[in-house]
């Protein structure tokens, strides 16, 4: 019942939750198997940042226009393609209405002919 | 019993309108007044909506005649065609019904605290309804002048609640744009009615259905139609008013304006697949179709990432998975012809297309509710300025993690389900498409880890230490949605074959929708 | 506030524009006009009000709580109206036949009868109390803001 | 049935009407102009279903007091009712907004007036 069924294959999703659990426990058992020399507390659990002094904890944290810097330098190229139709005018989004409105038209008829 | 469900369609429609009007008055008896009456009416129509869904199930098709001496009177004696206004519930209707009223009870719900101590509630509460009727309407209408009235109907309640926070020029801007969008879009629907009109003098669907020549007027009317209906469901190029909307819309209400983008969906293919049906050179609008979804998930998605505010980004994620839909039903549609493609993948394609409408309006409703959360609590959609929320929003939190991986497509939630349904599907029809839509989901999942760790992980902002969890009416509201995803994602076999799959079998075969007003004329 | 001449004139026209307006909303359903264009007509009026005296001194005497429950009723009264038919379907005109408005007009042209048209007349006066109401407080909302005024909630 | 529908001056003027508001819409960026168009193009519109309301050799459907002829139907009529009266409500919420928006940016141009973009 909880199966979906599509043309030559099958998702069962209580199946895969079961499989999950029973990967996931065994994981967790060889885990457990694991060395165990790590010690809370020591200067094993310190931050070490090149021997600089190490900034506060509220100015760590990596801020949002940060993230996937480079994905985004490496990209720039097309975000400043994409970036010149998203211009905000209300005028704007119009010409476009016209102008999807006005392609569609043609295919249509041209298609039909 | 009987009669409750022979005027449930117009009952639906008819009493959150009543609720709209009667709540000015109530809401001098004060705030619980108010709040109670508007979730009274509203779990009666919840009611109504089940009751419906149950027996169109059961029964099939399902037609309301207002004026007429019987409910199930389309053609009276004498006449060749409707006169009258009428509703028709089928599959695909009722589904978009149980998306729309799902969507909308937990807004109702999300919105009660929200709302206390702010300006103007009156008008919040009798915008929603009104809202509520005109998607209802739409979903329900079985006539063209009314599906033009029932969306400026909800396009003045949605633009209204947009610029509901008057006091930020922001929201006024976002308000602003979706009106004169949907303006336009409304009048250019309304000049491709007066076309068709023009040709045919009827104006019900299902006539002009049957009257269908595909002549060249009708190749321009399907344009126009096409265009206003792409620019309200937020289609690249399209969709630039839908950030900018969705963005600003306060608590609760973004989840049914981006319902109502998708009530525009669903009309697009009413008017596609019903109204043009077998007419139409199916190949050509499958493939526009499909180039639209494919722009859509991909721009969409490259934008989103770029985002810093939240709730822009989710919109633009909205826009990106508005075109997963548009490119299942695509490839369904450009195999209608083709009895083979159609029965060996076209059909599971258009089943996935639909079966990501609901999957997507509940986890991306549930991702705007957390996003209005946060602002709710921090007063910012800035992610730049946000830091370890989850260490006091823990519910929000646990629900934005079930929105995100949801709309990742991670298993076993339910944008998984749908997902797979498409890529299945679309790699027999055309692999190249199936790679760009896997490559949308991966990098979705991308961005929605961009903002949960800027966002809720991360040592404690001094700034935000004083912040407290939501209150409890908009846990509830999200929960509502967050307990739909877990049960959608893990019982998808019975939501295809039950809601889904009739919904498909609605959209391809026009006949039942046509034979159930015009009998059995041919 | 424009001059004197103008003021006493608009009060003299006043009664006029109302009642023509009420006649295009009575006969709504024998002749062009009906609900909306009727409640136009009197909001007219009431804009040429808003020009001869000013949107505060209109304020005082068109209280926006008032319209508010005016409009509401208005769209109430319309939407019972269209439930009242629910027991044969909705919006069933149940008023034909009856002693209210029930008079059958015969087919074609004829000399028109006021006393036709069941529910249809009474949802005019219903459209068109809602409309009076609803573009009073619109042309009001907007003289206020101009001029630099919130309007009241 | 299209040969019914005489092709003469109100089709071209409505095809003006929408024609000249595009333009206005597209070009104009005082939002009030803008209104403006868009008030035009709701005119040239219902001005399309007015003209289509008409065929060759109709009356008008009014039965009081009128000479007996063929009357066209009055659907369009109805529609184009209809679409004046919720276009009076468009208006109005889009001039409500453009008052509040020039109070809070003191600009009336829909590109100094923007706060959202990209």
């Amino acid at each position: 019942m909880s199966a979906l069924t599509y043309g030559y294959a099958v998702w069962a999703p209580i199946i895969w939750i079961i499989a999950t659990v029973v990967i996931g426990i065994m994981v967790l058992i060889w885990r457990s198997r694991g060395q165990k020399s790590y010690k809370k507390g020591t200067a094993q659990t310190d931050i070490f940042l090149s021997g600089m002094k190490v900034p506060p904890e509220e100015q760590r944290h990596v801020k949002a226009a940060n993230i996937y810097w480079g994905f985004f330098e490496s990209l720039k190229g097309l975000y400043n393609a994409m970036m010149k139709p998203h211009t905000g005018i209300v005028n704007d989004y119009i010409i476009w209405l016209v102008a999807v409105s006005a392609v569609t038209i043609l295919i249509l008829v041209l298609a039909s002919l | 019993m009987d009669s409750l469900i022979t005027h449930s369609p117009a009952l639906i429609v008819a009493l959150p309108l009543v609720a709209a009007f009667a709540i000015p008055l109530i809401s001098r008896a004060g705030y619980r007044a108010r709040s109670t009456f508007s979730l009274v009416i509203f779990g009666l129509v919840t009611f109504l909506v089940a009751v419906l869904a149950v027996d169109v199930h059961s029964v099939g098709i399902r037609v309301y005649t207002f004026g007429a001496t019987a409910a199930e009177l389309a053609l009276p004696g004498g006449y060749m065609v409707p006169v009258r206004i009428m509703f028709q519930v089928d599959g695909m209707s009722i589904f978009m019904g149980i998306i729309i009223t799902t969507v909308t009870l937990a807004a109702l719900i999300y919105s009660l605290h929200f709302l206390k101590g702010q300006t103007g509630q009156v008008r919040f509460y009798s915008l929603m309804m009104l809202l509520y009727t005109g998607m209802m309407g739409l979903a329900f209408t079985g006539d063209m002048f009314n599906l033009f009235v029932f969306l400026e109907i909800a396009s003045i309640a949605g633009a209204g609640l947009a610029a509901y926070r008057t006091n930020m020029a922001d929201a006024l801007e976002g308000g602003f744009k979706y009106i004169v969008i949907s303006a336009v879009s409304a009048l250019m629907v309304l000049f491709a009615i007066g076309i068709l009109y023009s040709q045919y003098n009827v104006l019900s669907i299902a006539a002009l259905a049957n009257y269908m020549q595909y002549t060249t007027l009708d190749m321009i009317a399907l344009g126009l139609l096409g265009g206003a209906f792409v620019m309200k469901l937020a289609g690249v190029p399209l969709h630039m008013w839908a950030p900018d909307t969705y963005t600003v819309a306060p608590a609760g209400t973004t989840p049914m304006i981006l319902a109502a983008s998708y009530t525009s969906m669903y009309v697009l293919y009413r008017i596609t697949f019903t109204l043009y049906g077998v007419h139409i050179d199916s190949t050509a609008i499958g493939w526009i179709v499909i180039v639209v979804g494919v722009l859509s998930m991909f721009i969409g998605v490259m934008m989103a990432v770029h985002q810093t505010d939240i709730k822009r980004m989710m919109a633009y994620h909205a826009i990106s998975q508005g075109g997963y839909m548009l490119l299942g039903v695509g490839v369904g549609l450009a195999v209608l012809a083709n009895p083979v493609a159609l029965a060996s993948y076209g059909r599971d394609a258009i089943n996935g297309g639909v079966f990501h409408i609901i999957n997507h309006v509940f986890y991306k409703a549930l991702l705007f509710m957390t996003a209005e959360a946060i602002f709710f609590r921090i007063g910012t959609r800035d992610t730049n300025k946000m830091g370890g929320l989850a260490r006091n929003m823990k519910w929000t939190a646990a629900f934005y993690i079930i929105g995100a991986l949801a709309i990742s497509g991670i298993p076993p939630l339910n944008g998984f389900a749908s997902k797979l349904l498409i890529y299945e599907t679309v790699l027999q029809f055309n692999p190249v498409l199936a790679v760009i839509a896997m490559f949308v989901s991966l990098v979705t999942l991308a961005s929605f880890a961009k903002v949960f760790y800027s966002a809720f992980t991360g040592p404690e902002m001094p700034a935000y230490r004083e912040v407290r969890e939501v209150p409890k009416s908009m846990i509830i509201g999200m929960a509502i949605l967050a307990a739909c995803v877990i049960f959608f994602g893990i019982f998808p076999g019975l939501i295809v074959d039950n809601i889904v799959a009739p919904a498909t079998e609605a959209l391809i075969n026009q006949a039942p929708y046509i034979n159930a007003v015009m009998g059995a004329v041919p | 506030m424009l001059s004197k001449i103008v003021r006493t004139v608009t009060n003299g026209f006043m009664p006029i524009i109302i009642i023509f307006g009420l006649y295009i909303i009575a006969h709504g359903h024998l002749t062009p006009g009906g609900g909306f264009q009727g409640g136009a007509v009197v909001v007219s009026g009431v804009v040429m009000l808003l020009v001869a005296f000013n949107s505060q001194e209109l304020k005082k005497s068109l209280r926006e709580r008032v319209l508010s429950i005016m409009e509401s009723s208005g769209a109430l009264i319309f939407i019972g109206l269209a439930f009242a038919g629910i027991g044969t379907v909705f919006a069933y005109n149940l008023l034909v036949g009856s002693p209210i408005f029930g008079h059958i007009p015969p087919t074609g042209p004829n000399p028109g009868d006021i006393w036709t048209g069941g529910v249809i007349p009474l949802m005019n006066f219903a459209v068109g109390l809602k409309v009076i109401a609803g573009l009073s407080a619109v042309v009001l909302a907007l003289a206020l803001f101009s001029s630099g005024e919130e309007v009241e909630e | 049935m299209t040969e019914h529908i005489p092709l003469d001056f109100p089709f071209l003027a409505a095809a003006l009407l929408m024609g000249i508001s595009f333009y206005i819409i597209i070009f104009k960026k005082n939002l009030i102009k803008l209104i403006m168009g868009v008030a035009m193009l709701a005119a040239g519109v219902n001005l399309f279903l007015v003209a289509l309301g008409y065929r060759a050799g109709g009356g008008a459907p009014i039965y009081t007091g009128i000479p007996k002829e063929t009357m066209v139907l009055p659907v369009p009529q109805a529609l184009t009712l209809t679409s004046i009266v919720i276009n009076v409500a468009v208006l109005a919420l889009m001039l409500t907004m453009v008052i509040r928006i020039y109070r809070h940016t003191g600009s009336l141009d829909s590109e100094k007036s923007r706060k959202l973009k990209g």
